[in-house]
Order: structure tokens, then C-alpha cells, then sequence
């Protein structure tokens, strides 16, 4: 069985075949013989040689959190092979909260600078700036003013500006 | 002197709880309010009565003075405790219960008022021959003015919002170009969160400590002060790690600033439960920076090493009730330690994270306390404050506390939305933390830009995935639990799976 | 001096859990041993690693020496800990760890010894000037003597298992003619449970209490005292209600029998934590009746008063750190009162109830704590004492304590098997109890014959059940949940009802 | 639907009719018209008049227990109407508690005085004696030394004595 779990923007490919409580997790070219038993629902004891892993996990379609040594991992399991998604990079627009737009600052076809102030979001009393991330002209602007956004939807398009060659 | 026979809390989490809980082990009946999404709340299920009020936004909701008004009225409540955040610090609504012959459990209105404005209460304390830190509280509002008074005051600056709290509507300025967007910034902030854009500038402190003193006062002149607790460590100037004592406590310097502290509250004829917040400087000159005129999120701290319940001893006050707890005879003993367990990412700039709360499972043990107000299946919404428990431990001393709150937190369970945890134990775990080497600095010298794990995800983490996911391959079947009942309001159970 | 690596926990339920707490906040690695019907206890999933022990008759697992030294070695444990019951007061067993190399973290065998004979012990409580009680503590065992002795000291009577404690092999006659007839039996119950069938007998005193001090003794002579806990609600001779300080304590009490206590342990050169049991009559004169070497049910409520981890001196003792603890710094404060939970009937002659934990919900909030060595799902059996938890609450003063507990019960949901839980809350409502008007007699004189309910089901509960049964109608389509994964160990999930 | 529960050998014969949340619930010629939720599974709040009823519910086969207020009852769902089963009575020699017979004292054709030890059974390292309720002669023993016995069962059968004419 081939599983595929997202993380942070990186994909990891997973090979695990089961013979009873035996399971043989092949990755990164090493294959990691381990006894694993679901002690309640979500809660693994997993023993790897003389190690003990103990972690609890929980699911919601996909996504799937992993708390394991008192850290939690959000992951993602994924049906794609070998591809990596990349994240959140240089000139992402997206709204890193859900809240409510409380300022526009800008408005189609303005040429803004790195830096500027495009949009204000509110959430949970806390104010969260959306800046320009280079010199550009604006494209499009997808709220406004006591708009509702959620988490990851784009704000704001700009058309980069050319370097000057 | 009788207690009240039925209060209603005009809050919602763990605060709610806490003192619903309160109520009810003194007897007195309690009544919840609740906005929509708050309907299957803890706070809404162990009380005795509930009343709903409506739509989730604040205004319409824990912060509706009328709605909660009637609300008390309509069941018969002879007070209201508004816990801290929403109203617990509105003059108008402490003046609204007082018309309306309801007690407000907490301080006068002309009291919360004068406190509230952080300007006039600076001048109060210099009258009252407490020191007060340099700055701006002037009324001249106009970002020219403020302009000017900042750049007289000097850099690094702090632009605070005068009605607020809780880091909203504060920003500090390490220079002059950034000064006006500043001052404009706190300003909406201070509109959105207070209905009020005043602000006010302030010398910043280096190495600043920030410690402050919890005050019970009642009605009858008596005036104790319950020792220190120290802030320091915050993030987005929020409190995130309490303890108590401070690590730079002497004794004859928690007795100067205890006394100045009930010098303070004397000077403005305070009542109930209050804290007066001091900037300690690296000389251990202090400042007294504000008074909070309400229960503290952080009092379950002094009540570890003071056995005292502050929560109770607010209803016994509001109540009219002698205090009957001596100065001379409070005690300090041992160490107390509070976490603040937030639904926010620190990898992501401290964002708050949104989701239903998949599983929760709690440390437990000894001198453990958990003070939480969600449980498992709740969903976590942008309309209120992320916080979604405290995590107090106590132990004989410094180290043994912050051993208990290390294993404590490493074995704190909460999956669905990205919490704080992992990031407050590594700051228990740094070696400036343990030496109690902190300022309001610590999070930022520290912990700049720090992430969970720099190498990805855990071998082990991948391996129980896959073992997991191994055990559960059965997708299809997969069903949501649902009740038999179609009219059960119960959501958010997670997943069970079908077998044979 | 440097604290254990690695210590075995040679017991089960909440004793264990309370001890693999202590020692992993400490850093120690803990290693857990179970019993077959133990293998999912909370013991057994928190502790770091496991030993299976095989079948669970007691001597087949928790009694058995050579398996649990076998165990110790195995996993490479330099000391072991044994809780209470069990091993903790087995010389033999002590004996054994310290031929293997391995430090028993309690008294010294032959001090164990020394006070596991309870006429020795008298004895040797005679010549340190501890006062004790009249009786017979001979040599001479056969059934004439004893009756003969017995007839001599006089009715009511106590006879007691040499080596007992907890009730087992203990008897009151309260006449001539049932004499025989309860040293038979009290023979038969101490043979079985102790391996050794000797007895003792006493004067029963009148209006007894039974009040006791927890002592902390270095290996370098240093020992203090943790003042009184008052443990006279009994049932059946088993303490169900602790509480500290004892509502019959004086100052100048206090200090006398604090010092024979301390006198007690220096006389036998007595080291780690141990009990000093009194018994206190209706004139407030105290006699020696036993000294328990090991840590007691009942230590929680010391630790509330007194902010002092007694288990975690036990295992700095162990390692032979010094006391840091001085006798004029430790101080008393507040009051706390602890609940035993056992899975028994009081209706019924407190027999005890077998059965699957279907729900547990545990009364949480500030000053609560809960010592617990059981969750949902698990089955209760007849192999092991049926104590399910232990609930402990701190209060400013007595009055509240009680109000906390009394809320605290109440509130406490266990669904399976029957508990004790309604009758400790009735004892607690009492109004003796509320005065402090106790004595070892209380339960005989106040609950004899007691029910829950005289009248039947209540309404409430019948609307309740109706409306449940009547929301889940679809008795058909019922299926237990089961794991998809067929391996899965997990067991007694509750039943989950699936809807369209 | 009518629904009968048992609870310490007395029968009760409620029915219950539901429209929505709200449910008619009849027992001893009352009607209680009465509001409820089902919080979490198990966890009902019912609102009778102006009064709120909280309870916890755990069912396993026909048996419930029911928290409401502190109490805890366990009660049987039945299907019999009206019948009352008799509880525990003079005579009755089932065993009080599951455990080990660790002695029999008497045997079969033994003539017995009311309060003879009859039999001791070992549960959690305490004894049970099981006494003759009156005189009479043994019928029957039903176990032996050392073998396991359930809560309820029989252990002993006695014919009593005739009273004298």
C-alpha cells in the first residue's frame, strides 16, 4: 500500500504493508519493522525495536493531525505521487486569516510598491495588514470593505512590474 | 450578611466556567448567556439556567448591555459577574446593572471609568505618590500632536489605545518613519475594539519586567494585597507565561510595590477583586503602568500559593461581606506557573487558527490545574478570543514547577486546530527561562521566526501514519456518526467506523 | 547526590499513575508491570515501558517477588516502587530488591519487619514512651489462649491480623459468645491475605478517632513531621473520608503528637515517608496503634495543606539526597478533605460491584484533584481492591472544603458499576459531620441500614429514561462498535447507534 | 410506546409519546409534557415546566444507569407488563458477590440451626459467610472448595424445617 502525506509544502511517499500487528513502513529507502497496537480509537503504541512510539491521531477526511512527543504535526494525506506542492511564496495574496475586511487601500489599476498597505482584515479584534509584496500594478481586488474572507482566499492580484531590462 | 442566591455570569469560556463553578459550590444558583454558536458551550452546560442571546458578533452578543440587562431580569438574577474581556471593564455597563437594582460583581462605575482612562489614571497615581512612567496621556488627539509628543518622548515608544487592554490597539515604534502609521493603526484598532480611538504614548522601558500586584478590597475600607505576579513573557504584547513569585522578587522589595499597590487602590476608593500592573526596570526601578479593574485571566496562579479563591471572595465582597483575610496573615508558599493555551499557530506569526477541536485530552496529576472552557467537538470560530484554556501548575519551588509544566505540557492532546503548546514548552525549556532571565523581550530575542520542527515531518510521525492509515483502510465504509435522533443537536463527533 | 534513571512501579491502579507522574516530571524513565486483565489500564499506557507479569492472581503478579525482581532486571531499574497493599509492607520483599542490587524506595527490611509485627511494634512503642492501647499481643496462638486473653481484656474487643492492615483479618466482638467464631475467621482472612494467620487483640476504645502523622525521614538521621490527618469515617475498618487538619486538633495536641511521632520513627531509625496511626478517645488521649511503612491512600491531603510532594521525597530520599524540608518551616494551611471512590454498594453491605466502566466524567476545577487508575471502557474485576479513584479537594477552611466536595461529588459520573459516590456525599451533607462530631463509629451509628432511595426510581430519572429510550427507538439497528482494525486490542467501546 | 423498567424489584409502566423535542411522557395517570436534547451521547437536558432536568444515560443491553442530580440508579428496561418480580427474600442463598468458595461447611443431609455458616466465599480478600436462614436440612451444595462462584448464584439449598404442629 502507497500512502502519500503532505507536510509544510513537502510531499512524503510511504510504502506499508501489514502482516497482523506487524507492519513494514518503507521510506526514504529504509524499511522500519514495527508491532503497532490502536490502544483506544487514535491512540497508537508502536514499538520499534526497543523503542516504544506513542502518539495519538486524529482524522477529518484527508487532513490529519499527529501528536507525537508532545508536538503536533498537521498533515495532509494526498492521492498525487512524487509531486511537490509549493506553499505560500514571495507575492502570495491570500488572506492568512479568516476575519472580515475592514480597509481597502487600493483600487484596480493602481501601481503600488512593495510594502504598501493593500487591505486591512480584522479578526478576532486583531488587525492583519496585507502588503504588497513588490512594485506592481493592481489587477484585481476580489473584497470589500466588510466583506467576510476566509483563510487562503486571494485578496488582492497584482501584475508585477517588469525589471527593467 | 446572606450571599446572593442567583448570579448570572455575562461571559463565555473558561472564565464562565470558573466562576459558574464557583457559584455553585457556595450555593448560589448560576445563569449562562450564550451567543448561538456558544449553545453547546461547557459554560452553557453546567449551569443552572441559560439564556440566549442571539447572534455570535460581540455587540450583538457578550458585549449587548441591554441584552444581558434583560436577560438578568428575566430570570431573577440579583447580580451579574461579567468575568474579564466583553464588559468586565465598561463603566456604562456597571452603571446599567446599578440602575437597574442589579449588584455588578467588580468596582464602581466611576471607579472603572477613572482606571479605565488610562491617562487620568496616571495623573491619579502621581497624585497618590506612586511612580508613573514618562509619556503622552494628553486629550490633544489629532496624529499631528501625537506625532510631535512621540518624537519628544523618544524611541523605542509605545502607542497604547487609553480605553484598552489585551494588546489591542498597541503598537511600538523603534523610529520616527513609523510613527504615524502607527498612531493611526491603534487608532482604528482602538475604535474597532473599544468604541473609543484615543491613545496615549509612553517612554519604553529596557529590560523591562512587567509584575504586578493582586488587590482584594471591601466594601467596609480593608484592603489586602495577594503578592506578585510576574507577566513578563507575552507575545504580541499578550501574556502568554505567568509565575508567581517573580524570579527578581526581594522581599523588601515585594513589600515596597505591595504597599504602593494598596496605596493605589486606596487612592481611588477601590472595591472586589483588582490588579495594579507595575514595569519593573532592569535596576528594579517599578512603574505603575495600569490597574485592571477585574478578575485577572491569570489569578489561578496567586490562588496556588496563597490558598486563597479570589473568585469566591469577589461574590462574598460584591455581597457586602467583611474581609476577613489579615495582611500579616497571607502567606506565599511555594512556586506557581500559568500557561495560556491559544488556538494560534507561533510558526505563523501567532495567527489564530480556526476549526473544530478534534480531540482534547488534558494532563492530569497532582497540583495540576485546568482551567478550560471547550471540550471535544466544539468548533473553534473567528468571533471571540482563541484562548482556549489555562494550564496552572504548582510545585515546592521554581524548578519543580517548571518540571511539572514541561511534562504537563508534553502531554497536553489537542488536535484540529493548531495550538500554542509545543511553542510555550520550549520557551519552559530555554536555559534563559530556567535562570529566570526574562523581560517582555524574551519571546522576541528568543523565538524570532521559530518553527515546530526545521527538518519536516518526524521519521516516527511518518511511520505511525502509516500505520494508521494502514489499520483504517476501509475509506468507503467510513460514516459520520450521526444520532438516531434527527432532532439531536449534537455536531462535531468526529469519525467512527463500521466493521463487520 | 543524583536522582534514579530508571524505577519499576511494582503496583497498579491510581498509586501507580500518582508515581509515574512523580517520577517522569522528575526525569526518571518508569517502567510498568501488569497483570493479563490489565494490559490497557492507565498505568500500564502512561509509564514509559512495561513488563507483562502473566495471570492475574495477585500471587501469580502484583505478590510475586521473584517475577517483579525478574522484571526490574530485565528492563535494568535501579530502584523499585511499591505504592501501598501489595508488596510495600513485604520484608521479604524489600530483602529481596536490596540481595539484587536494587533500592527499595521505603523503610528497611527489618524496620518493615520490625513494624509489620504489630506486637513487636507495641512493644517497642512501649520502651520510646509512646503511649498504646491495652491488649494482648502474646506469642501463644492457639484458639484457647486467645479466647482466654480475650475474655481478660474485655468486651467490645479488637482482633486484629499480626501483620494486616485495611481491614483484612480484622474483627470486632462484641460479646463472649461470637469470640471464637470471629479469631477463626480473622485466622482464615489474615492466612489468606497475608500468607500468616497470627492475630492480636485489644480494648476497643471509646468514642475512638483515628488520627494519624505522615513522617519524612532522610537517611541521614533528619525527620519531620506533616502534621495530622483525621481518618475516622470507616466502613467495615477501611477509612472511606480523610481530612486535614483533624476538626479535633489543638495546637498543644498537635505538637505532643507530632513529637511521639517523630519519637516513633527515631526509635526504630525509620527512613522514607511512613504513618504514625493513633488512636485518639473521647478525651483526647492518644495511643500508639500502628505504623505503616510506606506511603498511604490518604497522602493527597497532607500534600494540599502543605504544598509538600511527598512522593517526590520519597524517591530524593531513596536516592539518598538529604531533607531540605526543616519542621519550623513547614506549615499547615487551609483545609482538605479526600474521598475514597470504590466500586461497592452501600445498600448492600458495601460488597463490591464487578462490572465495564460504561462512563466516567470526573468533577474537575481549582483545588480538585482526582488520583485515578481507571477510564471508560475498562472492566473492574474481583482480583484487585475495587478502589476506583480517589477524589481530593483544598478549601480556605473547613466549611468550604466540605462545599467543594459536596459539589464535587456530586458531580461525579460513574455509569457501569456501582459506587460509593451518593453515600459519601450523604455522609458529607451530614450534619455530625459538618460540627467535626466524629468517631470510627460514624457510618454504624448515622448510615446503618442505609439506601440510596427509600421511595423508588425517582420521576426525574423515569422521564429521563423514557425520553432516552424513546430517542433511540432503533433497538435493531444497533451494532456495538468494533474497530475496523480486526487486531485491535481495544475493548468495551460502548455501543454507538448508526442513523441513516 | 409503552416501556417498562425495573428497578430493585418493582416494575414501572410509563409511555411516551414524541412530536419533535417535545415528548409526552405519562406514569401514574401524570402526564409530563417535557422539551429535550440529547447534549452529547447520553447527556439529556429536559425541560419540565420551568425546570431543567439533567441526567446522564449509559445503556448495555436492556440495563441502564442514570445519573440525575448525584444519584446513580440501575435500572432494567423489561418487556413484561405489570408483573413484579420478588427481590432477595428470607431463604435466599445466592452468593451476595462474585469470588472463590474457600470453605464448605456442611454437606448434604446435614441437619442446620438458623445463622450455622453454611459456606465462606472469598471476593477481594474478604469473606462472605453465607448462614442458614432457618433451620433445616441441606438438599443440595451446589459448589465446592475453591471453585469460582458468580454473583447470584445459588449456593446452598435447604429444605426447611416443618414447624411443628
Amino acid at each position: 500500500m502507497f500512502i502519500n502525506y503532505e507536510h509544510n509544502s513537502h510531499v512524503y511517499n510511504i510504502e506499508v504493508e501489514r502482516k497482523k500487528n506487524q507492519y513494514f513502513v518503507t521510506y526514504n529507502n529504509n524499511i522500519y519493522t514495527v508491532e503497532a497496537h490502536e490502544i483506544k480509537p487514535g491512540y497508537l503504541k508502536i514499538r520499534l525495536g526497543d523503542r516504544i512510539i506513542k502518539c495519538v491521531i486524529s482524522e477529518n477526511g484527508d487532513n490529519r493531525f499527529v501528536f507525537i512527543d508532545g508536538d503536533v504535526f498537521r498533515v495532509k494525506r494526498i492521492q498525487l505521487t512524487g509531486m511537490k506542492k509549493s506553499s505560500r511564496k514571495e507575492g502570495d495574496l491570500t488572506s492568512p486569516i479568516s476575519g472580515r475586511v475592514v480597509r481597502v487601500k487600493t483600487k484596480k489599476g493602481d501601481i503600488v510598491k512593495k510594502g504598501d498597505v493593500l487591505m486591512v482584515i480584522e479578526s478576532m479584534k486583531m488587525e492583519y495588514l496585507i502588503r504588497a509584496p513588490y512594485d506592481g500594478r493592481i489587477k484585481r481586488i476580489n473584497f470589500r470593505e466588510n466583506d467576510q474572507i476566509d483563510m487562503g482566499e486571494i485578496t488582492v492580484e497584482i501584475e508585477k512590474k517588469r525589471k527593467k531590462q | 450578611m446572606k450571599l446572593f442566591s442567583k448570579v448570572l455570569i455575562a461571559n463565555r469560556g473558561e472564565i464562565a466556567v470558573r466562576i459558574i463553578k464557583a457559584c455553585q459550590e457556595m450555593r448560589i444558583k448560576t445563569v449562562a448567556v450564550y451567543s448561538d454558536v456558544d449553545s453547546k458551550a461547557p459554560h452553557v452546560q453546567i449551569a443552572d439556567e441559560t439564556v440566549n442571546l442571539g447572534d455570535p458578533t460581540p455587540s450583538e452578543s457578550y458585549l449587548n448591555i441591554s441584552k444581558i440587562i434583560d436577560a438578568a431580569e428575566s430570570v431573577g438574577a440579583e447580580a451579574i459577574h461579567p468575568g474579564y474581556g466583553f464588559l468586565a471593564e465598561n463603566p456604562d455597563f456597571a452603571q446599567a446593572c446599578e440602575d437597574s437594582g442589579i449588584k455588578f460583581i467588580g468596582a464602581k462605575p466611576e471607579v472603572i471609568a477613572l482606571m479605565g482612562d488610562k491617562i487620568k489614571a496616571k495623573k491619579t497615581m502621581e497624585k497618590a505618590d506612586v511612580p508613573v512612567i514618562p509619556g503622552y496621556h494628553g486629550l490633544r488627539q489629532d496624529i499631528s500632536t501625537l506625532v510631535k509628543e512621540g518624537k519628544k518622548i523618544g524611541f523605542p515608544l509605545l502607542v497604547k489605545a487609553t480605553a484598552g487592554g489585551g494588546g489591542k490597539g498597541m503598537k511600538i515604534v523603534h523610529s520616527e518613519e513609523y510613527l504615524e502609521e502607527a498612531i493611526e493603526s491603534a487608532k482604528r484598532e482602538a475604535k474597532s475594539a473599544f468604541g473609543n480611538d484615543s491613545i496615549f504614548l509612553e517612554k519604553y522601558l529596557d529590560r523591562p519586567r512587567h509584575i504586578e500586584f493582586q488587590i482584594l478590597a471591601d466594601e467596609h475600607g480593608n484592603i489586602v494585597h495577594l503578592f506578585e505576579r510576574e507577566c513578563s513573557i507575552q507575545r504580541r504584547h499578550q501574556k502568554i507565561i505567568e509565575e508567581t513569585p517573580s524570579p527578581v522578587m526581594t522581599p523588601e522589595l515585594r513589600d515596597r510595590m505591595g504597599r504602593a499597590a494598596v496605596a493605589a487602590a486606596k487612592a481611588v476608593g477601590y472595591t472586589n477583586a483588582g490588579t495594579i500592573e507595575f514595569m519593573v526596570d532592569g535596576d528594579l526601578n517599578f512603574y505603575f503602568m495600569e490597574m485592571n479593574t477585574r478578575l485577572q485571566v491569570e489569578h489561578p496562579i496567586t490562588e496556588a500559593t496563597t490558598g486563597i479563591d479570589i473568585a469566591k471572595w469577589q461574590l462574598r465582597i460584591a455581597a457586602g461581606m467583611e474581609l476577613t483575610l489579615k495582611q500579616h496573615e497571607l502567606t506565599q508558599r511555594g512556586h506557581a506557573i500559568e500557561c495560556r493555551i491559544y488556538a494560534e499557530d507561533p510558526s505563523n506569526g501567532f495567527l489564530p487558527s480556526i476549526g473544530v477541536l478534534e480531540k482534547i485530552e488534558v494532563p492530569t496529576g497532582p497540583n495540576i490545574r485546568n482551567d478550560t472552557g471547550v471540550e471535544t467537538g466544539m468548533e473553534i470560530t473567528s468571533y471571540y478570543d482563541p484562548l482556549l484554556s489555562k494550564l496552572i501548575v504548582y510545585g515546592e519551588n521554581r524548578d519543580d514547577a517548571i518540571d511539572k509544566m514541561i511534562w504537563a505540557l508534553s502531554r497536553y492532546v489537542v488536535l484540529g486546530v493548531t495550538t500554542n503548546i509545543p511553542f510555550l514548552r520550549k520557551v519552559l525549556e530555554h536555559k534563559a527561562f530556567r535562570k529566570g532571565d526574562i523581560t517582555t523581550h524574551f519571546i522576541e530575542n528568543h523565538f524570532k521566526n521559530w518553527t515546530l520542527s526545521k527538518d519536516g515531518l518526524p521519521v516516527d510521525a511518518l511511520i505511525a501514519l502509516a500505520v494508521y492509515d494502514s489499520m483504517h483502510p476501509g475509506r468507503e465504509e467510513v460514516v459520520r456518526y450521526k444520532e438516531a435522533d434527527p432532532h439531536s443537536p449534537w455536531r462535531h463527533a468526529g469519525r467512527w467506523r463500521i466493521g463487520v
